[in-house]
């Protein structure tokens, strides 16, 4: 309703591309990264920067990784916490093994490495379908924990198989306070989502949904499915991967398999549903649900006379909303939160007209 | 070799257990072609409350029919809630729905009965029993029989009631089920309600081995495996499939787990069901449907 | 602008000046797969002068009438203005008119030179047994093998060949620009507009609307008619804006929306469709979204209304019309019926009604009674009408 | 648009096909002119859209040979039978529903890319440059199908009508030599149809391209084809002009025996 789009038009086709084709849409963008990226630092105090914020962009990107594999290739997957875990290692071992690699090269191979391990497990995808994809993403996330914890070489060697991330530095500048690891993670996720954003609008990106959406016509049309079904898993892998080390060494500080179990995943899963499957924002959007939920809940809870609610039945309301919220959405708004707000922004474009 | 056989045997019994799992995914998705990751939870939250009310001191068959009850309740709230609205939606979805499910039946189940674990006595005793110079758990035994007769009920039950007929009608075809006069939310609520029975029976020789609690909800994911060997569509398939299982992953543990490491089991039945679905993506009896363009 | 326009009382004179003065700055933009087409000044020009050596190489001469039947399209502007060049006239149908009144008109008149749009067309002017001596089409859609127009030229490949013509217009002042016709009961009528008239009328706009050279007009409607040539061409050749052309009929009303058009020289119908278009597209009446509308469109608002409903309501209202830049609304020929008028004042764009002067008359020779075109071409009878 | 029976872009020799035992297609032959409008028609079950799916390479035939503009393959994967520039639609719409009509179209065109998806995604080298190129392609394809109203919308969201004709125009993005099209106008009304078989003229007159369609309106075929070949029961019955086959009382009976 507060668009003005008379006089928007273009005369060539790079304009017609733009992600943005609104002029108040690239200004709205500009004004949220400059506060992202300058404000928030300077306002922010470190239980939000390290508490909420941090785990909100890394799991944005994670949600992105599985996005590209579910939400646009339409491959399902219940095995994201594992490459998370190969991307954390590898970055950790590259740290440790490789003396004076700088932290961002580590952690690109470090995906990298997940990469490579996402596309071996999407293999069978090229002979099997559906949830009988379950099995391979599944094994994936069984095995790649079981290989963790089992061999030491991975962790270094340490008793525990926990072990703390060595110190954060970029150009020498140590960036191990709150706000460093903020605007680490920040740079690499607005990044990469970037990235993302040319990738599903490219061929392969539009490969990817046809694939999803009809197999059969995509390899008529001369799709090479296997390739773009393996590209899939592959980059979902990277971006997974990518995250996973942010998890670790941005996040908590330490890198441990059991932080990347299944439930892991399924919180991935869970983002993506809720955030909205096939979008960008949708990430965001179901990352700062699930991070703020749990927040608020607590909250509220601690507003009720004391111990009329413990910790543990705190735990099992979550679960339960969750689960609920999950199969409202998959009935209501299949599309997710993104779908939602999309949809009221193109009322409000052609508000006070219905179509 | 005596050795060997004394594992295979075991792998088999423990097998049986996954069988009965097993089960309840196959009614299901017979039925209503659901994959129901929600039956771990399923039996977890029956387990939980069976147990629940033998420690308050209700008698073992009263607590048995409330939690079968229960099951009733859960399997109309199901139909309602989840199925109907998702009515000839894809598979994945659906999928992902019994995920949503099995959360909100296990936060139910813990918030109600508490998250502790409860010992669960059936009274067998389970020390070893000699046979054929081979020492087998009689508790296994008592497990296997069980599971035996549960199959031959429900084979009476699907192939000589009306039930059973109206079930093979909905699996084969729902909308010539439906056009014969079929009530399809019928059908549903009364195969859920089995498999809740089927999870509960589970659900009690599982909690009697490991003892009732949370993790119980885990055997979903040993019987994904199972179903992929086995083949979704086929209850003799699942049947085989656990027990192909149950054996092969105890061997493993056994010959495999020195040689390559301990805790093996958790992802080789994985690796074994990736393996048939090479070589037989369709299981060993589920049948394949020709994709027609 | 003073002095020069003594020298330049014609279009295509205009025209020249623009391409010489402005060579670089735009004059046209068509929405044509999928983006906004530009073409500038000098582009056009040239375009024109390319066409009007083509018809020049194929006897179009001083006084001849080119006759185009087609959707505005720049190709239409260009045949117009290159006939005009060459100091001849365009005489302008519009496809989307009844068939049957136009297949009668052009059997009637015989046009010597015709630009057609595309199948359709052809299709009329066969039915109307007119055979022409230069015919040219501007889409070669669904044309092959179609019988009698093998002859027919592709407006693209006439382009193609460059044949300039003379580079200054032999066009003057006191010749007819364009010629319309029409067929009433008792006869076929003619509305002829000489230059001089033109250039005055656009003029007289140009200055009263206080128009400059960054207006974007949009041409939607048909030019079939003199109001348009008036108040449309005339003004965008003098005052030297953007004239802009949709994409179809189809998409017009998203078009005007991307566009945001500084000048609207609309008929009543342009008016009053999009009126209908606006109606049909608000909430359902009753529905508590239309009240709102309702309220804020209500006339002689209050303070606050005024606020409110301008934020709530109008602007947005205003910008889904495409009108938000709107700040010459006019209307040419007849005046709007009440109802819309009071609608798009609510709206807060207050239509201006330039009215049409130029009489219909009935050809002093009235072609029907001519029986064979041959002796004396249709062309040359209404140059002798045009000059004396 | 009649050719010297010597240029021949397709010709399907004694070709088999069936389906765990059953027989859908039995020792078909016969060959399509480059340039032409062949219609394949045929009872319901005749296994038209098998023969389709076989020269699309969708189905593998059990027999037989398939000659595509003088190359012979025996069998062959959709994807290669695409790259040699055969495009088509299916008989119950096969678009790629979350994408919008233009992406369809655009898809339709991939095999025309040259730069990798790297290149894409860092937005370096040719990319740029042929994104215009390819967006500019298919809004040719799209104008010829008058779909600019619809470029931006969703596919899912169309009528049917329309989705045919965005099937059509996805093919067509492909620039292909040969078309397939399975019933192109099933399901459609009176307008729609005179409509379709207008864009299948173009199509085949403007573009040049060969055509091979399934339809079950005899009237249409019988207006738009050069050239009619007919199937009963997975064999071929009649082959040869529209009139010629509708005097051969072999095709009669087998559509008087089948009326539906």
């Amino acid at each position: 309703m507060f668009y003005r789009e008379a006089g928007q038009f273009n005369t060539r086709y790079a304009e017609d591309r733009r992600s943005f084709p609104l002029r108040q849409d690239r200004h709205g963008l500009a004004a949220l990264l400059a506060v992202a990226f300058v404000v928030v630092p300077w306002v922010g105090n470190d239980y939000w920067l390290s508490a909420i914020l941090i785990p909100f962009l890394v799991l944005s990107l994670a949600g992105l990784g599985l996005n590209l594999l579910t939400g646009y290739a339409g491959q399902l997957s219940l095995g994201s916490a594992a490459f998370m875990a190969v991307g954390a290692f590898a970055t950790y071992n590259l740290e440790v093994r490789v003396d004076g690699l700088p932290l961002l090269i580590s952690i690109a191979l470090g995906g990298l490495a997940a990469a490579l391990v996402s596309a071996l497990f999407g293999l069978p995808s090229l002979r099997i379908k559906g949830f009988y994809l379950l099995v391979s993403t599944l094994a994936a996330q069984f095995f790649v924990g079981w290989a963790l914890t089992r061999f030491g070489w991975f962790s270094n060697d340490s008793a525990s198989g926990v072990i703390s991330a060595p110190r954060l530095d970029i150009f020498g500048v140590n960036l191990d306070a709150p706000v460093g690891r903020y605007l680490l993670t920040l740079t690499v996720v607005v990044a990469l989502f970037w990235l993302g954003k040319n990738l599903v609008r490219s061929e392969l990106g539009r490969q990817w949904m046809a694939v999803r959406d009809m197999d059969t016509a995509a390899a008529v049309i001369g799709i090479p499915l296997a390739k773009t079904k393996l590209l899939a898993f592959a980059l979902s892998g990277f971006y997974l991967g990518v995250a996973g080390a942010l998890w670790a060494f941005a996040y908590l500080g330490t890198v441990e398999p059991h932080g990347f179990d299944l439930s892991r995943s399924f919180q991935i899963l869970f983002i993506i549903i809720i955030g909205g499957l096939g979008s960008l924002s949708g990430n965001f959007l179901g990352a700062a649900f699930i991070v703020l939920f749990p927040v608020l809940l607590s909250n509220l809870a601690s507003l009720l006379p004391g111990g009329l609610i413990d910790a543990g039945q705190l735990e099992n309301l979550q679960k339960m909303f969750f689960g609920a919220l999950i199969i409202l959405f998959l009935i209501k708004e299949p599309e997710g939160l993104a779908r939602l707000w999309q949809g009221f922004r193109e009322r409000a474009r052609r508000w006070p007209l219905r179509y | 070799m005596e050795f060997f056989f004394e594992v295979l045997i075991g792998g088999l019994l423990a097998g049986v257990m996954y069988d009965l799992v097993a089960i309840g995914f196959v009614l299901i998705y017979k039925a209503s072609g659901v994959f129901n990751f929600a039956q771990g939870a399923m039996v977890l939250f029956s387990a939980l409350t069976f147990v629940s009310l033998l420690e308050r001191g209700v008698p073992f068959w009263l607590a048995f029919l409330i939690s079968l009850a229960a099951m009733l309740l859960i399997a109309v709230a199901v139909e309602r809630v989840v199925l109907r609205p998702l009515v000839n939606r894809s598979p994945i979805t659906l999928f992902m729905a019994t995920l949503g499910l099995s959360y909100v039946i296990e936060g139910f189940a813990q918030a109600l009965w508490g998250a502790q674990v409860h010992g669960l006595d059936l009274g067998i005793s389970d020390e070893p029993l000699e046979l054929g110079g081979m020492l087998l758990s009689q508790f296994d035994i008592f497990a296997a029989l069980t599971a035996a007769s549960l199959v031959a009920l429900l084979s009476w039950l699907f192939n000589k009631t009306r039930l059973g007929l109206a079930l093979r009608a909905v699996a084969d075809d729902p909308l010539a089920a439906l056009a014969v006069g079929i009530r399809l939310q019928r059908v549903w609520v009364v195969v859920w309600t089995v498999a809740g029975f089927v999870g509960l029976v589970a659900g009690l020789l599982w909690g009697a081995r490991l003892g009732v609690q949370f993790s119980l909800s885990l055997v979903v994911l040993k019987a994904l495996p199972v179903l992929i060997i086995g083949g979704f569509t086929s209850i003799s398939g699942a049947i085989v499939g656990g027990l192909i299982i149950g054996a092969s992953e105890k061997l493993a543990e056994v010959y495999l787990g020195p040689i390559i490491g301990s805790g093996i089991e958790n992802w080789f039945p994985y690796g074994l069901a990736l393996l048939f679905l090479l070589v037989r993506p369709a299981g060993l009896f589920g049948e394949r449907a020709i994709e027609r363009v | 602008m003073g002095t020069l326009i003594e020298t330049l009382d014609t279009l295509p004179h205009w025209l020249h000046r623009q391409a010489l003065e402005h060579g670089t700055d735009v004059a046209l933009r068509h929405k044509h797969l999928g983006i906004w087409q530009v073409r500038t000044w000098r582009q056009l020009a040239d375009e024109v002068q390319s066409l009007a050596g083509a018809l020049q190489a194929r006897g179009f001469s001083v006084g001849a009438i080119l006759t185009i039947i087609s959707r505005p399209t720049p190709q239409a502007i260009v045949a117009a203005l290159a006939a005009q060049w060459l100091g001849g006239t365009a005489s302008l149908f519009d496809p989307l008119d009844s068939p049957a009144g136009q297949i009668a008109l052009l059997g009637e008149l015989q046009p010597d030179f015709v630009l057609a749009q595309g199948h359709e067309e052809l299709l009329r002017l066969g039915a109307a047994q007119v055979t022409p001596r230069v015919l040219i089409y501007l889409d070669g859609r669904g044309l092959s093998g179609s019988g009698p127009f093998d002859r027919a030229l592709d407006y693209a490949t006439l382009m193609g060949s460059k044949a300039f013509a003379d580079t200054v217009p032999l066009a003057h002042a006191q010749q007819t620009a364009f010629v319309f016709y029409r067929r009433s009961q008792q006869a076929t009528e003619a509305q002829r507009i000489r230059h001089t008239e033109l250039l005055q009328h656009g003029r007289h706009l140009v200055q009263h609307e206080g128009l400059g050279r960054y207006e974007e007009a949009l041409a939607a409607r048909g030019f079939a008619s003199a109001g348009q040539a008036r108040y449309l061409l005339a003004p965008w050749l003098i005052a030297g804006f953007r004239l802009n052309f949709p994409e179809n009929l189809a998409t017009r009303d998203r078009d005007r929306r991307e566009l945001g058009p500084t000048l609207v020289a609309g008929t009543r119908e342009t008016y009053e469709r999009l009126h209908g278009y606006a109606l049909e597209r608000l909430p359902p009446p009753g529905d508590r979204a239309r009240r709102l509308v309702d309220w804020a469109l209500a006339a002689r608002p209050g303070a606050l209304r005024r606020f409110l409903g301008h934020w709530l309501v109008r602007r947005s209202l205003r910008d889904v019309l495409g009108f938000s830049r709107t700040h010459a609304p006019l209307v040419v020929g007849d005046a709007l019926r009440p109802e819309t008028q009071a609608f798009f004042e609510s709206v807060g764009i207050k239509v201006r009604r330039w009215g049409d002067s130029t009489e219909w008359e009935v050809p002093s020779s009235s072609p029907a009674s001519v029986t064979n075109g041959q002796d004396e071409p249709h062309s040359q009878r209404v140059w002798k009408e045009a000059t004396t | 648009m009649t050719q010297t029976a010597a240029t021949h872009l397709l010709e399907l020799d004694n070709i088999s096909l069936s389906f765990k035992g059953v027989k859908a297609v039995t020792g078909i032959s016969f060959r399509v002119a480059a340039g032409e409008i062949c219609a394949l028609i045929g009872p319901n079950g005749a296994g038209k859209s098998s023969l389709l799916n076989v020269i699309s390479g969708v189905y593998q035939p059990q027999e037989g040979r398939i000659r595509f503009d003088n190359r012979e393959r025996r069998r062959m994967r959709a994807h290669d039978v695409a790259v040699r520039g055969v495009a088509r639609t299916f008989q119950n719409i096969a678009l790629f529903k979350g994408m919008s009509v233009l992406d369809n179209v655009l898809t339709g065109r991939h095999l025309k890319r040259r730069s990798t998806w790297i290149e894409q995604t860092l937005r370096v080298g040719r990319a740029a440059a042929e994104d215009d190129s390819q967006r500019e392609a298919a809004e040719r394809v799209i104008a010829f199908l008058h779909l600019q109203p619809w470029r931006d919308a969703l596919v899912g969201t169309l009528p049917y009508g329309l989705q045919k004709r965005v099937e059509l125009a996805r093919a067509l993005a492909a620039e292909p030599r040969l078309l397939l099209l399975d019933e192109p106008m099933a399901g459609m009304n009176a307008d729609e149809k005179q409509q379709m078989s207008r864009f299948i003229i173009d199509i085949n007159r403007e573009l040049g391209t060969t055509v091979l369609l399934i339809e079950h309106d005899i009237g249409v075929v019988m207006n738009i084809s050069d050239h009619v070949v007919v199937l009963d029961y997975g064999r071929k019955i009649g082959d040869g002009s529209p009139e010629a086959v509708r005097k051969s009382p072999e095709v009669i009976s087998a559509y008087l025996g089948t009326r539906h």
